[in-house]
């Protein structure tokens, strides 16, 4: 606790670690516009010699990417929605109502969040085929309605917030719906960001379950399109990387457009 | 405004705890009631189940005549202000004075004139348009003052709202605060655990311990006949000294309070009781001097005039004068009668 | 808010809800001890006429599962263990210490919180290969030394200790790694446990990295394992049930072994 | 047992505030100084540089002729009680007791008999096994003392160790403090907001104002004599009131303080200035009145003995002695020399 540098030793690990973690990003934006050929390379070019910007057009094409994007934003913005009005309900009542059991009813959500997928995969699956929602939207959609995560998540912040603040809105004439929408709903948006990012990012990048659910094409979601470039014997790189640039536009739009909400919120209001 | 009357009320919590034990207590209207005590006496809870936010486990509390037992805390008609004022940080200050008024879905013209009166009564007419972080805390209790008085209340609670501030405005504002009930005349009931802010605001006190009522009074009363050792002891600061009876002429089988102002140097009460005290700690508060030592065997202060030179281990003659005397049953703690 | 039921007319709903939470476990339980054609009926079985014990001994033996068992304890122990003592160290200093840049460092890994697997797989594919690591346990351990979300809980659990604990450490005679040792970490225990387990279960479930980075059969894991009941043509479902539940078991045992100071790290001190 | 002096001492933040500003302050070995000011005026962040816990921006702390810059905490050899007492929540009374000694190196038997012997000192000896959380706030604050104590340091800094207890408890800690000190004879470092911890406590006092030092002195000194304006009002409860000169027979470039017990009722004060006081609040404190109201144009407040009757709205003739005016300049806001 001498003298201050005004850096500490430290940064000599620091910052080659995150130069580390940004590579992986480069590396797929490089690999997007070179050559087949180019991919195979060991150690990975990452400076392209030349532009193959028609890889963007080529991963477009080769399968209806218009259709797919649709797909997943119906799916990913239903999931959202719904995720953020069902457990900002359940996640009051857990935080603030007293009811019979409801400690115990915590204790089981919290259980399931242990569940690993692969255990309730099977079953659900057998759920949404009695529902007759295999091969559809629906099917994709059913599942993610509501998550054991968002009503902990919101459940913990909500009981951050000051019970004076109900109460002193109670006592002005709130009925309790009126306080969730009037006090608790306005003072938790950085906690409904974060909710909104997280089932964004899980739904749209899901991966698994679209491919156990979905058959036909035109029912496909951007993911299970990408899985196409993945072929039986050659795995055509660029294309694929094309093509994850391309999935993965609209999602760095919303992380960058809600960072400051988002980082707030874990940085603040997480565990703080 | 209206009388709140407390009909042999018991609140008992999961868990067993009494923290109102049969409490009756009549506060007519246009009464400012202060409710005091130590933390733990039950006084913030009586004071949450007239606004609502408790239910009595038995008896039953009425505000003007009517029954309020299940009553929800937005049908009661009353106003809260929260130690913590309790303002909608999401809001601005004009957003908070109207969202009492909007939730009775007033019209909005008369809103607006509402806030405004409001605000120019309060002085908050610069800040109707800051959000409650960007206040001071003198300037927050007022607009939770104005919260409470906007709706025009028949009944106004105060929960500690001066223990957030420091000394000094919390002295200044205690004197508002009485100068604004006497303007409007509401009945209030007010919780504090500072004996001081008690004895300073209140038109009656109502000291409370472990649940229980101890005395009603006015401060005067509270503290000139206090009903007990407890109330004796909780009221006035420096705390009343205790004696045994024998050290001052009286039975073994009580206890004889004196205030410590009441320890005077001998020489000015003619006929006083004569005590020595043998000095320990002297601190000077530049108007009086709190002088601690012993006296018949036990620890006692006596406040002198902030003139008198005192040093540790000096032997004062002090002398009481015998009506400033109060005498309690060593078993009971009750008050005895004067002889 | 007049009198208080006994229950709340919400159990109606939430009663259900939690039983249908815990059917997949029973499904499960009972699909590991039926025949292979009980398994195809749907609705399925809940309660089975017959008990196959020998399935357990079936799935047992199609695989070499006991050094499947012993390759994922090495893998999640060592991940568990490194995880602990590195992600002390560097939310420590993300916590407490000043350091030039340590906003923008934090900030930076957030952001690689949100970046999919799917991004990084291929280029973590290739580092470990440059290291010489695939197909051996090693190359299962190195990518998970440490981990963002790690250094991120334990920054966020720090933070919410009071500092003056530590500054009174550090006038009592303390270095700073002593403080970190004697007082910080010992208060941290619930989040410790959150982490070690967190970390188990990811490491223990995780099937996609070892399907890439293991190709042997004496360097699989559980999960790879179980892999293989899952055939072309014909799944096994009663010996993939039996294998899960072999599979869960150590897991269950962690869990219940662990539960009260998870719940209790989630419930009190996770956000509160 | 070591003097702590500050030379030229600056403390600048991040962000350009500037919390001390070239402090200058010497503690002779074995006092008690306490530094005292409203909450943002550089006294704790001047205790924490003495502890190491910040660094100055210039100037330099020496502890017994030791220059302590750039020393780390553990280095300085003193001791310091929080506030929130930081108390090890996971360690017994003992271990807390043991953590300096052990983190020395100090023997095992030597560490064992130095904790029961303070642990009898400070009556703890029953609470060795219990956890901080199983004591209440006053056994805390001896435990958090004890702490400190252990180590025997040469010097001992509180950082409000008393603003988390009640009022009663402070007071009885505030003496037994006093106390300690006299038997130690150790040098003391006490940071409060609280002017009348400050007046009890100290062997002098040093109060300080948005980073500056304005008055260092005995507490007889600070409250007779208060340097300037805002010493004068800081100090001393209610604050001093201000008359405009004119209104007590001065020039206009002078205000004029007279402390709320130096107004007496007409006729108590033979020459003394004469006053008016219409009263608008009254507060009965029991053993003294405070009349609020209002004279020569000025709010102003006088204590009475407990007996007087007063209601609002009477008007009181009051007098002044000439010799507790406090003159101070209307443009430096400095004392003025006593004509």
């Amino acid at each position: 606790m001498r003298a201050r540098l005004p850096f500490s030793p430290r940064h000599l690990a620091l910052v080659p670690i995150s130069a580390v973690m940004v590579l992986p990003l480069v590396w797929m934006l490089v690999t997007s516009v070179e050559s087949l050929d180019q991919t195979r390379h060991f150690p990975p070019t990452l400076i392209p010699t030349a532009f193959h910007w028609s890889n963007y057009r080529e991963a477009w094409n080769e399968a209806p990417f218009g259709r797919f994007f649709l797909n997943s934003v119906i799916v990913t913005g239903t999931a959202v929605l719904s995720n953020l009005i069902l457990c900002s309900l359940a996640g009051y009542a857990f935080a603030r109502l007293r009811f019979l059991g409801r400690e115990l009813l915590f204790v089981a959500l919290l259980a399931t969040l242990m569940v690993p997928f692969q255990v309730i995969m099977i079953p659900t699956f057998l759920i949404v085929q009695h529902l007759g929602l295999v091969d559809s939207l629906g099917g994709l959609i059913a599942p993610n309605l509501v998550t054991p995560f968002g009503i902990f998540l919101l459940r913990q912040f909500f009981r951050t917030l000051p019970v004076d603040l109900e109460e002193a809105a109670r006592i002005d004439g709130s009925t309790r719906l009126g306080v969730l929408l009037r006090v608790v709903l306005p003072l938790s948006l950085p906690a409904l960001a974060t909710l909104g990012i997280v089932t964004f990012l899980w739904t749209w990048n899901d991966f698994l379950w679209p491919l156990i659910v979905i058959t036909s094409t035109d029912q496909s979601t951007v993911q299970l399109g990408l899985a196409s470039f993945q072929g039986a014997h050659v795995t055509k790189w660029n294309l694929l990387m094309a093509g994850n640039v391309m999935a993965l536009a609209p999602m760095l739009v919303v992380f960058i457009g809600a960072q400051r909400w988002f980082v707030r919120s874990l940085a603040t209001t997480g565990i703080r | 405004m209206a009388p709140v009357v407390f009909h042999q009320v018991t609140k008992e919590f999961p868990g067993g705890t009494t923290a109102v034990d049969a409490l009756d207590l009549e506060i007519p209207d246009g009464e400012l009631m202060v409710l005091v005590g130590p933390s733990g006496c039950g006084k913030s809870t009586a004071l949450r189940m007239i606004a609502g936010l408790e239910q009595p486990s038995s008896g039953r509390i009425t505000i003007g005549e009517r029954d309020m037992t299940g009553l929800s805390p937005g049908a009661r008609d009353v106003a809260m202000v929260f130690q913590s004022y309790a303002l909608y940080p999401h809001m601005s200050v004009r957003d908070n004075l109207a969202f009492p008024l909007r939730r009775r879905r007033m019209g909005r013209d008369e809103i607006g004139r509402r806030v405004t009166e409001m605000a120019e009564m309060l002085e908050l007419g610069e800040l109707l348009k800051r959000k409650p972080a960007q206040l001071s805390g003198g300037q927050r209790q007022r607009v939770a003052m104005g919260r409470a008085l906007i709706r025009e209340p028949v009944a106004f609670l105060l929960d500690e709202p001066l223990s957030n501030l420091d000394a000094k405005l919390r002295t200044e504002l205690r004197a508002e605060l009485k100068r604004l009930h006497r303007r409007l005349g509401t009945t209030m009931v007010y919780v504090t655990h500072d004996q001081i802010e008690a004895m300073t605001l209140g038109d009656r006190i109502a000291v409370m311990n472990r649940g229980r009522l101890q005395q009603v009074g006015s401060p005067d009363e509270i503290y000139r006949r206090p009903c007990n050792l407890f109330v004796g002891r909780f009221v006035g600061s420096p705390a009343m000294n205790l004696l045994p009876g024998p050290a001052v002429g009286r039975g073994a089988d009580v206890i004889a309070g004196v205030r410590p102002e009441a320890m005077h140097r001998a020489g000015e009460v003619a006929g006083g009781i004569p005590l020595e005290l043998v000095t320990d700690v002297v601190e000077p508060l530049g108007s009086d001097v709190y002088v601690h030592g012993s006296a018949g065997g036990e620890a006692v202060v006596a406040r002198l005039p902030g003139n008198v030179q005192v040093s540790p281990g000096d032997r004062l003659a002090l002398a009481i004068d015998p009506a400033d005397l109060h005498l309690f049953d060593r078993e009971t703690e009750g008050r005895l009668a004067h002889e």
